[in-house]
C-alpha cells in the first residue's frame, strides 16, 4: 500500500481523474471510504496541520511584524494580526502600488508563489512600484495600515491561504484601492488559489494588473468593481482539451 | 438594566442584555477573543440561571444593538410576528427552554432571533437535538427539502482553477454517490463574470442532460449573480453569505435593499420557488469588528432573522470554516453546529450544516463524524458532499459524498422524493457507471 | 518482527507488533502516560499504514504478551475460532476494514482480540458507528436484551450507605422513568456480606412484588456474591470488573477458575439463562501495572474475549469511569467508547457503555449527548441509568433515566419486548405514580 | 428560581426525595430534565471541578510528597502518585498500624474526614499505632512505600475521594497488610464514601478496627479477607425508619 490513492476501481471511473484533482472516483465499501482513501486522507491531514505551523524566509525590502507575538497568538488574535507592532516605522512610497508579503496562514506558500507572481506583474502596471514589505504573523487588513502609513495609492496583500488537504503551498492577492484602516473586505478584490495546479503566476499577474487598472479608472476597489476581464484560456469551458491535473 | 445571581456565595452582576448573554454561553474562543465570555465556569452558570429567569418580554424592550444604528435589530423588531408570541408570552427563558422540550408543536412561536438564543444558551447537546427535530422546515424549487425521513445533500464540486470539466467530474462523481438533491453549487475560485457564466451554463447543461430533479448555483457574490443573471445565464438560486448586523453585512458587501432586489429577480425567473442560498458562521461579525459586543452565537441568530425575510430554499451554517480564533476545536463546533440547527429551524430556515473544519483548528474526522452523527438525528435538511471530504478550492474539509451514505443509512433516511426516485431511475449504487449517466454525455 | 513505513520522507520502524499497535493507536493519555504512544501524527498514521499492510494470519504467529507468561492469552489462542477465520483469514488488516464495512453479516468471524483491536485503530468514528451497527448479539434472563431496535437501560440507584430504602426509592424513580430492562444493579459502597445480602433480598422483593421482567444484580466482588449465594441469597447475574491480562484480574482478586466457577454456580440456579455480569475499561491494565506495554485498547479488546468464555447477559465498558490519566477528555471518551462498543460487539459480546466522565476529566454533558447519541445510533444494548447522571456514591456522572428516554425516542427505540410490554400494562408514562407502582407496595 | 431542586412533582413523586440525596423526582419536560433541575446539575458540576484543584491542609506527625510535582502531574501521571519524593526519609514503627492521610483526589474531604477517624480509631486497636504520615499528591499505592519503610505492620491510608457532584468531602480508607511495594489492590480491604450523608466517623473506625482484627487473625488483607462483620444499625434495610438525608 503507498501513500497514494488506489487506482480508481474501473476505467470509465478514472475518467473523472483526469479532470480534477479532487478526491473523485474513490470507489466505496460499503457507505465509507476504502482503506487506501482513508490512510491517504489521515497522511494529508497529519501534513497540513505542519504547514500551518511552518516557517519560511520571505524576500522583500522591509521587513514588519504586527501585534501577534507568536504563530498561536496569531491564530487565535486575528485583531492583533491586522494592527502594525508598534514603533514600526515605514518609507513614503506616494500613489505607488505597495506589494505587502505576509506569512498569513501558510508561510511556505507566499515563499514558493510570490516571487514569480511580483517580477510577472510589475512591468504589466501603470503605477509606480513602492517597496515589497515583507509582513510577519499577517492578516489580509494589515496592508491597510501599511499602504497608509506609505501614502501608497493601493496595496497588494499576497497572503498565504491556510493550508488544505491537497495544496499546502496556495497563495491568494487582496487588492485594496486608498488602503486605510477601517477598509472592510467589501472595499477590497481577490485572486485565490495562486499556486502550480490552481492559478499560474503569469495568470494571477494579468489578473492583478486588470484589477489595478479598473480600480484607478473607478478609484475603488471592492464589490464595485467588477472583474469583467474576458475568462482566461486555462479557465477553460466544456468543449475546451481535458486538463490533466497531477496530485500534489 | 442589570441582571444578578448568587452562587456559591458570589453574587453575579450582569450589566446589561447583550453582557447577560455573553456570559451565559459556553465557552468558545470567538467571545473569549470579543472579551466578553465568563471568566469561570461559575460566573457562566451564574449568567445562565440570571437568563433563565428573564421573562422572555423582556427582549422586546431591550435590544442588543439600538434600534437606531442597525437594520439588522429594526428588521427583527418591526417584523415581530405578535399572533403567534402570545402562546408563549408569559415565560422566562427557562420557561421556554422546559416548553420546547414538553410540546410536540414548537413552530410559529414569534420567537426573535435573541429569545433562541438565549434559550440555546441553557440547553444541552441532547436538548439541541431533541428541540432542533421538531420544526420541520419544508422549501422547494424542483425537489423539494426537508421532509421527514429525508436528509439532503448539497454536492460541492469546486475547482482551483474553476475549470468546467473539472467541476463536472466532481458533479458525476457526487452525483454516482447520491448527492446533489439539495443543489449542486460550485464556489468559484474567481469572481469574473465570463468564468461564473460559463459555470452555469455547463452546471445547467449537466442537469438538463441527466434530466436531474435538483437546482444548481454558482456561489458567486450576489452582485455578480445579478450581472450573470441580467446577461442571460441560468440562475437558479442567487447564493449569499449574510451576517447578523449590518456591519457585518456592508463588510460583505450587501444590504437587506440589495438582496430583496435579488430575491425579486430570481422569483421572477421561477414563479412560486424558494429561490436563496444564505449561508452563516458564528464569529464573521466579530472578524469584520461589527459585533456591538454581542457575542457571536447571539448575532448568529440574528443572520437567520435576515435570511428568514427572503424565503430561501436553503440555509447552512459553515460552522468550522472560519477557523479556531471563533471556534476552537471539534468540541466547540460540534456545539455550535447544533445550536445553528436548532436556532436556525426555530426560526422557520430550512437549515443546512457544513460540517467542516479547517488544518489550524484543534479537530479531525471523528469530531465531525460525531457532529454529523448528532445532526442527522437532531434532522438536519441537508449536509455538504465534497470530493474525498477535502475541497481542494477551498482549503478545508467537510463531509464527504461517503459521509452523507452513511448519515443516511445510519439513521434511514432518504434523499428528497423526486431525486430518490431519480436516483432508483438511473439505477445507482452498483459498481460500474450507468450508461444514463455516462461521462460522455457531458463532455468528460 | 519489525514493521515500517516510509511517509513524508522519513522512515518509521515499529519493533514488534505489540508497538506497532500502540504508535497506530489515536491519541490518548493513558498511551502516553504508559510511554507507548506515538510522537507525532505523522508517526502514527505511518503506523497505521504498516497495521493495515499486515496480514491477519500474522496475528496467530505474534502474540502480543507471551503465551507462557499470561493466561487471557492461552484463552484466546487456545479458543481461535478457526473455522469462522477462514472466511477472511486471507486479508489484511486494511482488509478486513474495507470488509466489515461493506459486508451486511460480521458475526462470528474467529477474529482475535488483536485482531479486531488493530481493525479499530484504522477506523473512524463513523466506521466504528456503521460496523458497530452490524452485530446482533441478543441474551436472555427474564427477558430479551440485543434485539434489533431496543436500547436497554440499567438501573443504577446507588446510596453511599447502601440504605435499603434510599436505593429503593431510586429503583422506583428509575422505572417510573423507563429504566431497568438491562437489570437493576446496584454498587455497594461496602463490602460487607450481610448487606449485599440484605440489597439482595430488597431488590427481589421489588422486582417481585411489581412483577418487572427483569434481573437484579448487586456489584460486589465475585468471591462476595458467591458467598451470598451460597446462604442462600436470591441471586440473580453474577458481576466482576475483569481486565485484559492475567496481571489484572490478579489485581482484582479474579482468576479464570474463579469466574468458571461463579458461571456454574449461578447457572445452576438459572439454567439456560445468560447469568454473568463483567465491566471494563480502558486503562486498568496499565493502573495495574500490568500491561505489558501494550496499549489499553487492544488490552481492552482482551478483556472482552475473557467476558466472552462466559455466555454474559451484560457487559460494558465504564469508558470515562476511571479518569483523565487514560482518557483525557470528552474527545478521547467519545472514540473510546464507540472502539469498546464496536469491538466487544465483533467479538460477539452484548455491549453496554457507561456513557460517564470524573470531575477531574475534560469534559462535561455535551460530550456524554455526543457520545450517547452516536452510541445509539451504533445500536449499544444499553446504558446506564442514574438519577440525574449524579451516581452519589461513586461519584461520577453517568447518563440519566432521562438521557434513556431521549436516545430510544431520538432514535426510535424501545425497551426490551418484555418490559415495553410492562411498561404499558403498568400505565408509565404519565404525571403520577401509577397505583400498581405505588411506593407503599415496597415499603416507601 | 433558587440553585436547589425544585420541590418534586406531586406528592407521590416526594417520597422519593425523603429516602435519598440522589436527584430523583426530578419530573421531566420530554425526555429531558426540566430546567431548575438542569441548572442545578451545572452548578454542583462547576464546584465539583473546582474541589478537585482545592489545597487543604491535612493534619499529621510527619508530611511527605510523592514524585508528583504538582496537581496537573499527579492526575495526568498516576505512577508518580504511586512513588515517594526522592530522598524521603521515614522513621521506624515497627510492627505498628501506620495511618496514611492523603489529599488524593479530593483533600479537602480528608482534611475534613480524618481527624474524626483516627480519633475514633485509635482506642479500637490491638496494634500498636506510629506516627500519623500526611502525604501529598498521594494514590493509594503510595501506602506500600511508607508502610514498607517504617516497617508496619499494617498501613491505613486514608485518601480523598474524587469529588461527586452531591458530595465534594468524601474519603476512602484503604487497608493494606504487610504493606511493600507491589502489593496488588487485591490485597487490600477498602471502606468508602466516609462523610456526612455516608458513612460516619464512628462508623468507619468501628469497621476499620473489625478489618484490622481479622487481618491480623488472617495475616492478609485483600479479597481472602471477607467483611462478615454484622451489618451495621444505619445501613438499615426494609423494614427500618425512613432516613433523611439533606442535599448537602
Ligand atoms: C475564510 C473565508 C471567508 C470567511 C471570512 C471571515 C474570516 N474571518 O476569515 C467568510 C465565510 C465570512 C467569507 C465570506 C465571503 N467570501 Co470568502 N473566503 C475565505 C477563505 C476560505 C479563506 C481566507 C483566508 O484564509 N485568508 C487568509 C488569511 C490569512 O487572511 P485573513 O485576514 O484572516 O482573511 C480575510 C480575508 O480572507 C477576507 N475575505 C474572506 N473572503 C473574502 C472574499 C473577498 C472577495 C474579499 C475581498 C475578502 C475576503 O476575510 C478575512 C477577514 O478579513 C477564502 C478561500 C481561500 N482558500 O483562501 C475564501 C474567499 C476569499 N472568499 C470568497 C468569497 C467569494 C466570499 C464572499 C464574497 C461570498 C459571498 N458571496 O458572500 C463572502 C464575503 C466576503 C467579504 N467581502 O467579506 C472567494 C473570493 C473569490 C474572489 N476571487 O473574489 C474565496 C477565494 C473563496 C471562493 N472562491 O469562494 N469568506
Ligand atoms: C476508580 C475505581 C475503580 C477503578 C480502579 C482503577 C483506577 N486506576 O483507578 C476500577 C474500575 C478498575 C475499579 C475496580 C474495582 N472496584 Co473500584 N472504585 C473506584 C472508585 C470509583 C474511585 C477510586 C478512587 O478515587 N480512589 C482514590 C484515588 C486517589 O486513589 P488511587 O490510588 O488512584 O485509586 C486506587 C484505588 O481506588 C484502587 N481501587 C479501586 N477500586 C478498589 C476496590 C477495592 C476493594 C480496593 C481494595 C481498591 C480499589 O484502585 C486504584 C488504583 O490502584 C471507588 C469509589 C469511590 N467513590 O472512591 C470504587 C471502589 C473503591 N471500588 C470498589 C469495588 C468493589 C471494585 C471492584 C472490586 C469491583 C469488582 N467486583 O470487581 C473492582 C476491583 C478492585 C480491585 N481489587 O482492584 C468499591 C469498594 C467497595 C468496598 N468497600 O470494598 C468502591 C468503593 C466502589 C463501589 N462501592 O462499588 N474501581
Amino acid at each position: 500500500m503507498t501513500n497514494a490513492l488506489d487506482p480508481p476501481p474501473d476505467g470509465a471511473a478514472s475518467i473523472l481523474r483526469r479532470h480534477t484533482m479532487a478526491r473523485v472516483a474513490l470507489g466505496r465499501v460499503g457507505t465509507a471510504q476504502p482503506t487506501s482513501a482513508h490512510l491517504a486522507f489521515q497522511a494529508a491531514h497529519a501534513q497540513a496541520r505542519d504547514a500551518v505551523w511552518a516557517e519560511a524566509r520571505l524576500a522583500g525590502d522591509i521587513t514588519v511584524r504586527s501585534q501577534a507575538r507568536d504563530r498561536r497568538e496569531y491564530l487565535l488574535r486575528p485583531d492583533l494580526g491586522r494592527n502594525l507592532a508598534h514603533g514600526t516605522t515605514l518609507p513614503a512610497a506616494p500613489g505607488a502600488l505597495v506589494f505587502m508579503v505576509a506569512d498569513g496562514l501558510c508561510a511556505t506558500g507566499v515563499a514558493a508563489q510570490a516571487p514569480a507572481v511580483i517580477a510577472a506583474a510589475r512591468p504589466l502596471f501603470r503605477l509606480p512600484v513602492g517597496p515589497v514589505v515583507v509582513a510577519v504573523q499577517a492578516r489580509v487588513a494589515l496592508g491597510d495600515a501599511i499602504g497608509a502609513a506609505m501614502g501608497a495609492a493601493a496595496v497588494a496583500v499576497l497572503i498565504g491561504e491556510r493550508p488544505g488537504l491537497s495544496a499546502q503551498d496556495s497563495m491568494g492577492i487582496y487588492l485594496t484601492w486608498a488602503p486605510r484602516p477601517g477598509r472592510t473586505d467589501a472595499e477590497r478584490n481577490c485572486i485565490s488559489n495562486i499556486r502550480p495546479g490552481g492559478l499560474s503566476a503569469a495568470e494571477a499577474a494579468a489578473k492583478l494588473a486588470w484589477l489595478l487598472a479598473a480600480a484607478q479608472g473607478l478609484g475603488a476597489t471592492g464589490v464595485a468593481l467588477k472583474d469583467d476581464m474576458p475568462a482566461m484560456p486555462l479557465l477553460g469551458a466544456v468543449p475546451a482539451e481535458p486538463v490533466e491535473r497531477r496530485r500534489t | 438594566m442589570p441582571f444578578a445571581h448568587a452562587l456559591g456565595g458570589t453574587r453575579y452582576v450582569f450589566d446589561d442584555l447583550a453582557t447577560l448573554l455573553a456570559r451565559a454561553t459556553p465557552l468558545r474562543s470567538g467571545d473569549a477573543l470579543a472579551g466578553i465570555a465568563a471568566e469561570t465556569a461559575a460566573e457562566r452558570v451564574a449568567a445562565q440561571y440570571a437568563l433563565a429567569d428573564l421573562p422572555l418580554k423582556h427582549f422586546l424592550s431591550e435590544a442588543v444593538i439600538p434600534y437606531e444604528a442597525d437594520d439588522v435589530t429594526r428588521l427583527i423588531i418591526d417584523g415581530h410576528e405578535k399572533a403567534g408570541f402570545a402562546r408563549i408570552s408569559h415565560l422566562t427563558v427557562g420557561g421556554l427552554r422546559d416548553f420546547l422540550l414538553a410540546e410536540p408543536e414548537v413552530a410559529n412561536l414569534g420567537l426573535t432571533p435573541e429569545m433562541v438564543a438565549a434559550v440555546s444558551k441553557i440547553m444541552r447537546v441532547s436538548d439541541l437535538i431533541a428541540v432542533g427535530a421538531k420544526p420541520r422546515v419544508v422549501t422547494r424549487f424542483r425537489n423539494t427539502l426537508g421532509l421527514a425521513g429525508t436528509l439532503s445533500i448539497r454536492l460541492q464540486p469546486n475547482h482551483p482553477t474553476d475549470d468546467a470539466r473539472g467541476v463536472a467530474a466532481g458533479v458525476l462523481d457526487g452525483l454516482l454517490l447520491g448527492a446533489g438533491d439539495a443543489c449542486i453549487g460550485v464556489n468559484p475560485a474567481t469572481d469574473n463574470i465570463e468564468t461564473v457564466q460559463r459555470l452555469l451554463e455547463m452546471l445547467d447543461m449537466v442537469r438538463t442532460r441527466f434530466d436531474i430533479p435538483t437546482q444548481c448555483c454558482v456561489l458567486s457574490h450576489v452582485t455578480t449573480t445579478m450581472l450573470a443573471l441580467q446577461r442571460g445565464s441560468p440562475v437558479d438560486l442567487v447564493f449569499q453569505s449574510i451576517g447578523g448586523t449590518q456591519g457585518v453585512n456592508e463588510s460583505f458587501g450587501v444590504s437587506l435593499a440589495l438582496l430583496a432586489e435579488a430575491h425579486d429577480a430570481a422569483r421572477a425567473r421561477h414563479p412560486g420557488a424558494n429561490v436563496m442560498y444564505f449561508e452563516t458562521g458564528q464569529g464573521s461579525a466579530l472578524s469584520a469588528n461589527a459585533h456591538h459586543g454581542v457575542d457571536q452565537q447571539t448575532i448568529e441568530c440574528r443572520a437567520y432573522a435576515v435570511a428568514a425575510k427572503y424565503a430561501p430554499l436553503l440555509v447552512n451554517s459553515v460552522v468550522g470554516f472560519i477557523g479556531p480564533e471563533y471556534l476552537y476545536d471539534g468540541k466547540q463546533i460540534l456545539r455550535a453546529g447544533l445550536e445553528d440547527h436548532m436556532c436556525g429551524k426555530l426560526l422557520g430556515l430550512p437549515m443546512g450544516v457544513d460540517v467542516c473544519y479547517t488544518n489550524h483548528a484543534e479537530a479531525d474526522q471523528d469530531d465531525m463524524d460525531a457532529l454529523l452523527t448528532c445532526l442527522a438525528v437532531a434532522g438536519v435538511n441537508y449536509i455538504m458532499g465534497v470530493p474525498g471530504a477535502d475541497d481542494v478550492m477551498l482549503a478545508y474539509q467537510s463531509t464527504s459524498f461517503h459521509d452523507g451514505l452513511f448519515a443516511r443509512a445510519a439513521t434511514r433516511k432518504t434523499a428528497a422524493p423526486e431525486f430518490e426516485a431519480w436516483i432508483a431511475r438511473m439505477g445507482l449504487g452498483g459498481e460500474a457507471i450507468p450508461a444514463a449517466l455516462s461521462p460522455a454525455l457531458i463532455g468528460l
